[in-house]
């Protein structure tokens, strides 16, 4: 039966992180949680068909974002996310606007111009490859890209995220044998939020694992398993992980339990379910405590995040839809933008 | 009357109950959600497995090999393209052994566009399907012919794949599409048959005794006959073709509708009687429009009826694109819509050979 | 004279030292073996993979994102049916993120029958190949052109898939299909570039300064002028074409022989302009018959050509059955044969409209 | 880098075996390792089109034929087998010269009527699945005859067996994953039978596995590496295996250390590597030294043996082949056989 319980030492990865930092956190968990409430009154209201996203994992999502290193090309990180990823991309500096043009699956979307649900992001030029619907593919991918960063030869890794029901696809068996071939270990960060389950199923039912993460220990890889709810572990933890990924040039497969705040997606309701831990409430509680941000800050962030972003939804509202003509734009590609960009060996943005 | 995803839930019922059938399995489809569309609410034998569709094929085919029943779900057919190859497997367990075994599988799978669900909720797989020899493919475009159809697919020796067109799973049965033995009023099938929002830890499930009814494998259906041209359909547009039919009609012109039912084996009479009828024929589908199953129907058509067709034979088809854009502007310029049968079907009347 | 094989090795060569290609990969694909079919010995990027073919398709993707230039392999493409939801993906890529990456994949594996390779090693993939939209799909029928094929692939920024015949794979170049710069005599070139028996470890190939040959993606080739019928094929039914049109030639009938070379994007004007001209048509291949590519050439043909046909227009292509059974006569009857071929055309050639 | 040093303690499952079963055993192997000669030779004479065979797992492969519980139905053991299995089809009681007419794919070839591969069986009375080429799909279908053993109460298991490199099909770990569901154990015996290599790709390339068999410890499955060239071993750990799954009702999963002794296939020239292990040498030399049978005996049987085969393949020679009008036979089935069979509950046979 899977369960998180994190079996991280206290020590190292429990230190509190500066007041400034988690402010940041904050304010970008708050952001996410946000827009993901903004997309969500969308769809409810009409104005988006569908809603996937990912409250309830801010605090570990955020910790990735801003400790991505950025850029284009195998030099940099590369990202194979999935639909809970906002707190992510926000971190790394997207617009959430973008986001709510997704939700309205306007022309002006720029992860795919109104073609997919939203959360499915495409950011060539900070190596977010494109996220498409179907589970765990990610995996079966990432050894290709965590190739090019090993031959890149700096500090660039893979890393590549998915739930924890999908880790039953092969595919996340695939990964884990290509990327600890012997003498060909890859720089690739595996990891799963584990959410205790798919879409109604649990995981207690479906997963004779105690831990998913022993699944990397046949392998010889590094294994943790994270509270990914408590912003400084969450952190910490994936400071320390990226560092060996980075530095050791091998795999490592990381555990995190997060919470599932809003339900799996707008199939089934999308409504606020109050049992599960919330890491934005946790933190706020820290902030508080440690006297970092006081009440009123933080409630009046949240207020004008929403209200900033319900004006957007008004505006993208308006932005024209797709036409049907561009239907068959970009089925084949003119230019080899992806090699371009890397042969200029271009770089942060 | 039955909507067509309760139609489905009656037949497994049935099927559970009485034809034999010993494990319903797939994504969420058991307890507690009872499947993403309702299909597999309050079934006795339905139970969920872990996320994994190559898992449940093959789990399926183990079960039928070892003379269990099981009806397998794959949530969205958009997730069964990394089965294709266990799906050939079980397609050839009597051939290749020279018929030592049987396969009976049933495998269900929702299919098509029409509900907004984008590019990976939004594929067909009739062209998929009848590229598999050694199934028989079925795809209902009611609530009777989806339960008959899946009763006898239970009880055939072979594998089976129904395709529910996810679009119609909430349409409702015609008057004369009842199935026997169902309560009068639907709000009082609901009531029986529906799991309750909440908790469900404590609700059972009253079945109707609904009689069995075999819908045969192998046989079309004639909507709404005519003289004037033929569409040969099934699915999501026999609806669509017959909209369209009513819509001519109008304008004096009487078009035959051929819902197959049956992909494979093909009703090939009942698709050359008709042609030969009224000499005029539109294949209309949803799926890609480059090597699809329509294109089947017309090459046969070609090769068989050159000389009895007044007009060049038509496929209305989905567009080769990678998938249903998410807009509504796409989705409508991706598949056929209610405007394009009619327009394909003025032309194909007004043609002059 | 390079064979087929060869001429894929050294477009591999060209594409390693000149076209920045980085991965040739697959299984058994490194050294030792350098492939089942010796397609990759002496390459500098070959390397071998995990038995995965789905890890082998996902890293090819994974490799083009981060703008490296992989050339994958299946080893046989009857064991690439589990991977068609990561091809549909590929082929996505660039549509889906509304042109924001491209995904320049090459991706090889050997089809169809004719070296008696039983139920798994004689499988065709043309119609599940020209399902995948996003995809540009080639099938050569000789060495020149799977050498300008492959380095034309090499180049393009989508994915393409090269669909060499594996009975074809030790054909010989006729005189007019030389690659410049290959030796004139061919056991010179096999003693440069193939791999020895026995130990190779410290074997290098001597690779031959061959020139630069890129065969459009896109055009068809005609193979034979003739007038009185048109064959439109591709891969190893091409020589299989030539040898009926030969053979019917003595009897006065002069067939067309158009080689498709690419299967998508499609050269219809190419077809187009042939059936014009003879205005009767077989199209031939051997993947099996139901939902196959010849079927939208029959489909298209019949909607565009319709008035230009003196006869139906005529499908030969494999059985639908599981699979091409092992023995001769087996075979035989599941793909189409010399017999067969002449037996279509005479009868396409006398039929009276 | 996978190695299959056995880490089964030297105690029990070194014990000797009776020397009756040893002679019986004995004689399987030989049987076993001459029709695949004989199928060697009638492939280089062309008398079949390509052969693929077990010469080098005769000792385990016996032991698993011989420990079977035979019989039709789901009180009995389900097989999912793959080209190597010869020994494990003749100790159940295969006539080898079904064998050889499926080699000559003549009509009579009882597995598949002349249509598939020499060895690919198909044995619906003793519950052998059909043996289909694409590597570990029987992987994906054993929890599916598990489930039915389960059901049927009895000690009916499943038993499902294939390469080392094929491991890394994702179906491998689907099988890992769906016999170990909590509170839904299957009795399945996985078994790996490890030659350290695919065709020509070395596994200590390819995974990065200590023991292959590692990879159920994540799942709390039994694990155990063997060396699957001592019959004595083989024998007791497979009946030790069996046992606890019988009993258990639990997955286990058994890496079996074999060696492949003349290479891959015919494809790679079926010659005789005489550097690998021979584990009928090695039981000879037992038999000798334990004065169980004298030389002269052993040589007689596999003269005799071959002698037989020889002749059994010039009959076979004459064996109608099927007509090409067959080609539709069998596509649809008219009767359920399966089931059938199984409701009649019947029996071992
Ligand atoms: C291959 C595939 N199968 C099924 C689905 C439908 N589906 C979408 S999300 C989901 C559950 C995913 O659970 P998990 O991997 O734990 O991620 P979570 O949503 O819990 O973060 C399912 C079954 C899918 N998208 N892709
Ligand atoms: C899915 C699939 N991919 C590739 C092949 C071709 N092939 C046949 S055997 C083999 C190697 C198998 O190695 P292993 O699993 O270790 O089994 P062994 O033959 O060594 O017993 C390969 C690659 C195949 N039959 N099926
Ligand atoms: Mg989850
Ligand atoms: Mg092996």
């Amino acid at each position: 039966m899977t369960t998180t319980t994190p079996h991280e030492p206290p020590g190292e990865s429990a230190l509190a992180l500066p007041a400034e930092l988690l402010v940041r956190m904050h304010e970008n968990m708050v952001r996410a949680r946000c827009l993901e409430e903004r997309l969500i009154r969308m769809n409810k209201q009409g104005d988006g068909y569908f809603w996937i996203g990912g409250p309830g994992e801010e605090a570990f999502n955020t910790a990735l974002g801003l400790l991505v290193h950025k850029g284009q090309g195998p030099a940099y990180d590369y990202l194979h996310l999935h639909y809970r990823s906002s707190a992510t991309l926000l971190a790394m500096g997207a617009d959430p606007v973008d986001s709510l043009r997704q939700m309205k699956n306007t022309a002006s979307d720029p992860y795919s111009g109104g073609r997919n649900f939203c959360n499915h992001y495409s950011v060539r030029k900070w190596n977010v490859v494109p996220v498409s619907s179907p589970i765990e593919v990610q995996f079966s991918m990432a050894p290709g890209t965590a190739i090019a960063n090993k031959r890149a030869g700096g500090r660039g890794i893979t890393i590549v995220q998915g739930g924890d029901a999908g880790t039953a696809e092969g595919d996340f068996a695939s990964c884990l044998i290509w990327v600890s071939r012997p003498g060909n270990e890859l720089p690739c960060l595996m990891i799963v939020t584990n959410n205790q389950g798919g879409i109604s199923t649990p995981a207690s039912e479906q997963h004779g694992e105690k831990h998913i993460a022993d699944r990397g220990k046949a392998f010889g890889m590094r294994t943790a398993v994270i509270d990914g709810n408590d912003v400084e572990t969450a952190y910490r933890a994936l400071e320390k992980a990226m560092d060996y990924v980075r530095t050791e040039r091998k795999p490592m497969l990381l555990e995190v339990a997060v919470s599932r705040l809003y339900g799996h997606s707008s199939a089934s309701g999308a409504n606020l379910i109050t049992e599960e831990a919330d890491c934005i409430t946790l933190l706020e509680k820290k902030l508080e405590e440690r006297k970092i941000l006081p009440r009123a800050a933080m409630d009046e962030l949240r207020a004008r995040t929403t209200q900033e972003l319900l004006e957007a939804s008004k505006r993208v509202r308006e932005e024209p839809q797709p036409d049907g003509s561009t239907l068959y734009d970009h089925v084949f590609s003119d230019r080899d933008l992806v090699h371009d960009a890397a042969s200029r060996g271009n770089g942060a943005s | 009357m039955a909507t067509l995803v309760q139609a489905i839930r009656l037949a497994l019922h049935v099927g559970e109950e009485r034809l034999g059938v010993t494990d319903i399995f797939g994504e969420d489809v058991g307890p507690p959600l009872g499947g993403v569309f309702t299909q597999s609410q309050g079934l006795r034998t339905a139970w969920n497995t872990p996320l994994d569709e190559r898992g449940i094929v093959g789990t399926a085919i183990g079960l039928a090999l070892a003379g269990q029943r099981p009806v397998a779900e794959i949530q969205f057919c958009d997730y069964a393209f990394n089965t294709i190859d266990l799906l050939k497997l079980a397609g050839g367990v009597s051939w290749s052994s020279a018929g030592d075994y049987n396969c009976p599988v049933v495998l269900m799978t929702p299919v098509g566009s029409g509900i907004r669900g984008s590019i990976y909720h939004s594929h067909s797989f009739d062209a998929q399907a009848t590229r598999l020899p050694g199934w028989k493919i079925v795809m209902p475009s009611n609530p009777l012919d989806a339960y008959g159809l899946l009763l006898s697919a239970i009880v055939d020796p072979n594998p089976v794949m129904l395709l529910p067109p996810k679009a119609l799973l909430r349409a409702k049965a015609g008057p004369d599409e009842r199935i026997p033995g169902e309560p009068d009023d639907e709000r009082a099938l609901a009531k029986m048959i529906d799991a309750p929002l909440g908790d469900r830890t404590r609700w059972r499930p009253e079945w109707p005794d609904v009689r069995e009814v075999f819908v045969p494998i192998g046989k079309a259906s004639v909507k709404r006959a005519g003289r004037d041209a033929t569409v040969v359909t099934y699915g999501r547009m026999v609806p669509l073709a017959m909209q369209a039919a009513a819509s001519v009609a109008s304008e004096g012109v009487e078009v035959e509708v051929v819902d197959l039912r049956t992909l494979h084996p093909l009703d090939w009479d009942a698709v050359k009687a008709s042609v030969k009828k009224t000499s005029r024929v539109l294949v209309l589908n949803e799926d890609t429009e480059i090597t699809n199953f329509g294109e089947h129907l017309v090459r046969r058509l070609s090769e068989e009826l050159f000389y009895d067709l007044y007009a060049p034979p038509r496929l209305l088809a989905g567009a080769h694109v990678p998938g249903v854009g998410l807009a509504d502007n796409l989705e409508r310029a991706s598949v056929p819509q209610l405007e394009g049968v009619v327009a394909a079907l003025r032309e194909l009347v007004s043609h002059q050979p």
